[in-house]
């Protein structure tokens, strides 16, 4: 049942240490001002779930938050690699970070099974590629009536999906709109979910018949936070800050200077700051 | 012959000219993006252009610098979620292109992606996949445009994340697909394509202006040359201001990205 | 490729006796403009398949079009039984009807499948249910990571989708709004479609983004047919004809009536017929 | 008391009042429908009416004729593709209550609605199962609405379309499922509840001027009633004065259908 807190007490009451969370966003809407809360409030151990890893990601992982990586896809897009994830793979720092890796295919239908309660996804994939060598998660199936073996991954079901969105309704219902991605599918497969929003309004009523609403019973804990998917962006709200993308391949290169940024911009700020960039970047 | 170009150009100008009017083309960021638009600015303007980002029949105006940039969605048809663009439409097999970049290749068209060095223990950890290894597989065909050289174009990828010709010959079809796979890698230097026996990347055609020696320098497997070598038209007048004029909106509308400015 | 041509013409074309043939639509946007074509044109030996066969199956099947049926739910939704249904099925008149019955999960999961290509869908249904039992072509697939036993049903694949939708646009664009029904699925997973629309329209520009559309290049022919789903609706363009419905039980109820009755509303007529009744019916 | 009331008007308004104001309720079409939405009209206001032709959260003004009625989706929040209803809503697990009829019922709330006499030689070839055979699985909890008779409620159904208490005791569990099947089974003349060993239908409270003789001969198998044998309290002015609203609504509107008048 959603009910609207702020940042802050979403994370504090719904995120634990060690949880599996996904916090969900193909480009579009992703929840930079959720996993900044996450950081301020010092989460590790955690199981961190997306198929399109990037800043985000790379920035709870210089923090040292989580121990092991689920993805598809990890970098910086159009710029290059996530220094941080880098680091931490490579190198073991700040910790060591295992990884299970996927194709977007595996992904994509795993997300699908979870939000459908299945306990795994079928999909024809993999096929001649190494992944399913070095993955012991990715198995096989039989068509029973074709004989085809198909490639099998278990369904992605979080402890916590996190997404922004681009409203809520008085009572809780939220719409997403443009590039959906998963996070519908990551919401429904999630134990418990947290969605921040650019704005709450009074209703929905009157948006197309067939658009993508969680009804506010799917939903956990709802907080507005205008500007919260900066630098990714919300279609109908602000652009895409390309030059933060541009930037961060500096700012994170090397650990000194990420985390002096960090303190800078992350563990020294509140979801408020978001809300600048929300009015910045705005349409018109 | 119009006036001066970059290799960049030459590369992206002959890899669009691969694609035809009624294609349903799955694109990938950076240089496949590059020339499937400019395929659908010049001879192509029918061309069905999907990203995985959900986006279907997209019509950018600029180049995008993500897979899911609002202008992808703001110009398609429609848009679709993701699990739902790779069951219904990727594994639908109702692409008939996948145009891919790549961080290395391999003399049988694999792709490597993941990493450099033991999976375990990578020298360089690259990106991952994304949606290479079912693209490579589900597309009824597939083209590859990356700039060539020594370390990117290796005689055997380390890590295979996504099947091209596999060992060669035959390969393909033992793993069961039933796709054609990469049919034609364009670079900055030449346009390669499968023998059709061994399925060995082979020169097909060389753009103007680059010898046989320095395509063998930058590729790291003893390079052969088809007896019906080619040499690739320069790029046209149209197709030159189309791309450039594509660039230089691109430059505008992602210099005028508001952490700078606004 | 999408092609405008005219009912027949997309009826006489992609329509062979024997084929399977899914005329889809769950209450809404039911093609019966197309199905009576299929009557007019003499087609036979059809299997056809629908999640929920009504009154135009019921016509069809009375007119001895099909050999074989699947389905999950036949009636006259809010009036009763179809009687040719039961007719074909109880008495083989006017020639016997093969049945392939599902639950409305399996077929609903099947199209998916059909539309995601993969051979076979699995699912958690059919426990405990006596279906299983005297329908073959419900087997069983074991998941491999939790050893939990699902069901499994062959993916739909038929020969020719048959649909009605609100719009097409200048290239064959198809939008369809409201309740979607599977109606895109079994497109998508059909060899070929006809696909009858309310009216043909410049583009649509101005949908809404995650609107269901099905690309021209997805499609077959496109007849337009004003209340072409007469006597269901179709959303923003005329309600249903309950009255039809309703009139209907008695029509059916004996073979000599409903014959005198498909010879004078079906036979004797044409496509156009149904234009009155998207004037009739229309909104506001 | 209010004013007179009929058998179906107390049958619809016991079988409402089971529900809560935060269920999510998969609704079946008939006597469920008008129950469901009663509740809705009266004591449960925020409930979630979710319809199997894609509709979520659906605020009717008038009840449906058919699964799909435009007003379904016209008063909804949102409305989805079927198979993600089976797939996300209904197999999700997300359902409280799962609201069925029937045209058979045994006395372990076991439902068939497929044939009488042998499948493949129907005697009466009944309608099917639609989605009955996984609503009774997965919704949390299954109620069933529908008017009492010797030739519908049977001791044995002969073809079990859907599973209630399978045949009775921890039968359900064996077959593995995890959710609670029938609790509860609202007639026109009283309410049917699983005993809680044997799990066979007992009769836990009697309509108002109801005889237990008529129940025992309007039931196909030797009926018992609990211990604890209530009377079902009468329709409530409210309770009346809106189910009649509601159904002259839905007579005014479907009587204008337009192949009658416009």
């Amino acid at each position: 049942m959603a009910s609207f807190v702020s940042l802050q007490e979403a994370v504090a009451r719904n995120v634990r240490d060690g949880d599996i969370v996904a916090l969900e966003g193909f480009t579009h809407l992703i929840p930079y001002a959720a996993g900044h809360e996450l950081i301020r409030q010092g989460r590790h151990g955690l199981t961190l779930i997306r198929m399109t890893p990037d800043i985000i990601y790379d920035q709870l992982i210089g923090m040292g938050a989580a121990e092991k990586l689920v993805f598809s896809w990890g970098g910086n897009p159009g710029v290059g690699s996530l220094h941080r994830m880098r680091d931490a793979i490579e190198n073991g720092w700040p910790r060591p970070l295992a990884v299970e890796e996927h194709s977007h295919a595996a992904m994509a239908n795993a997300y699908e099974a979870g939000a459908a309660n299945l306990p795994f996804a079928a999909f024809r994939g993999y096929v001649g590629a190494d992944l399913a060598k070095v993955n012991p998660r990715i198995k096989s199936v039989t068509c029973p009536f074709t004989g085809e073996v198909l490639a099998a991954v278990p369904a992605i079901r979080p402890d916590v999906a996190i997404i922004h969105a681009q409203k809520a309704d008085r009572a809780g219902n939220i719409l997403i709109e443009g590039i959906v991605g998963v996070q519908k599918q990551a919401v429904l497969a999630a134990r418990r979910s947290i969605v921040t929003v650019e704005e709450r309004v009074e209703s929905l009523a009157g948006t197309h018949p067939n658009a993508c609403i969680l009804p506010h019973w799917t939903v956990g804990a709802i907080a507005v936070v205008p500007g919260g998917a900066h630098p990714s962006y919300a279609q109908g709200y602000y652009m895409r800050d390309n030059a933060y993308y541009l930037a961060w391949d500096a700012i994170a290169r090397e650990r000194e200077g990420f985390l002096a940024w960090m303190k800078e911009n992350v563990l020294g700020k509140g979801p408020e700051a978001f809300r600048a960039h929300a009015r910045e970047g705005a349409y018109g | 012959m119009a006036e001066s170009y970059t290799a960049t150009e030459m590369m992206t100008v002959a890899a669009a000219r691969a694609l035809r009017n009624e294609d349903v083309c799955f694109v990938g960021i950076g240089a496949p993006s590059a020339a499937c638009n400019l395929a659908r600015l010049t001879h192509a303007p029918d061309i069905t252009l999907i990203y995985e980002s959900g986006t279907i029949g997209t019509k950018p105006d600029v180049l995008p610098l993500s897979i899911g940039d609002g202008e992808l969605c703001a110009t398609a048809l429609t848009t679709v979620s993701v699990p739902e663009m790779f069951r219904y439409w990727l594994q639908g097999g109702r692409i008939t292109i996948g145009f891919l970049g790549a961080a290395q290749l391999d003399k049988f068209a694999n792709i490597n992606t993941t990493v450099i060095g033991p999976y375990d223990k990578p020298k360089v950890r690259l990106p991952g996949g994304g949606g290479a290894p079912e693209i490579a597989t589900s597309c009824q065909e597939i083209f590859i445009v990356m700039p060539q050289g020594k370390r990117s174009f290796v005689e055997r990828v380390q890590f295979r994340t996504s099947l091209g010709h596999g060992d060669g010959r035959d390969d393909r079809a033992r793993h069961g697909v039933a796709t054609k796979g990469p049919s034609r890698v364009v670079t900055d230097l030449c346009i390669m394509q499968p023998d059709p026996e061994t399925k060995e990347l082979t020169v097909t055609s060389i753009h103007p202006g680059v010898s046989r020696e320095k395509i063998a320098e930058n590729t790291g497997w003893a390079v052969k040359f088809a007896a019906g070598l080619e040499e690739t038209l320069t790029p046209g007048e149209t197709e030159l201001r189309v791309l450039r004029e594509l660039q230089a909106r691109t430059k505008r509308a992602h210099g005028r990205a508001h952490g700078e400015s606004t």
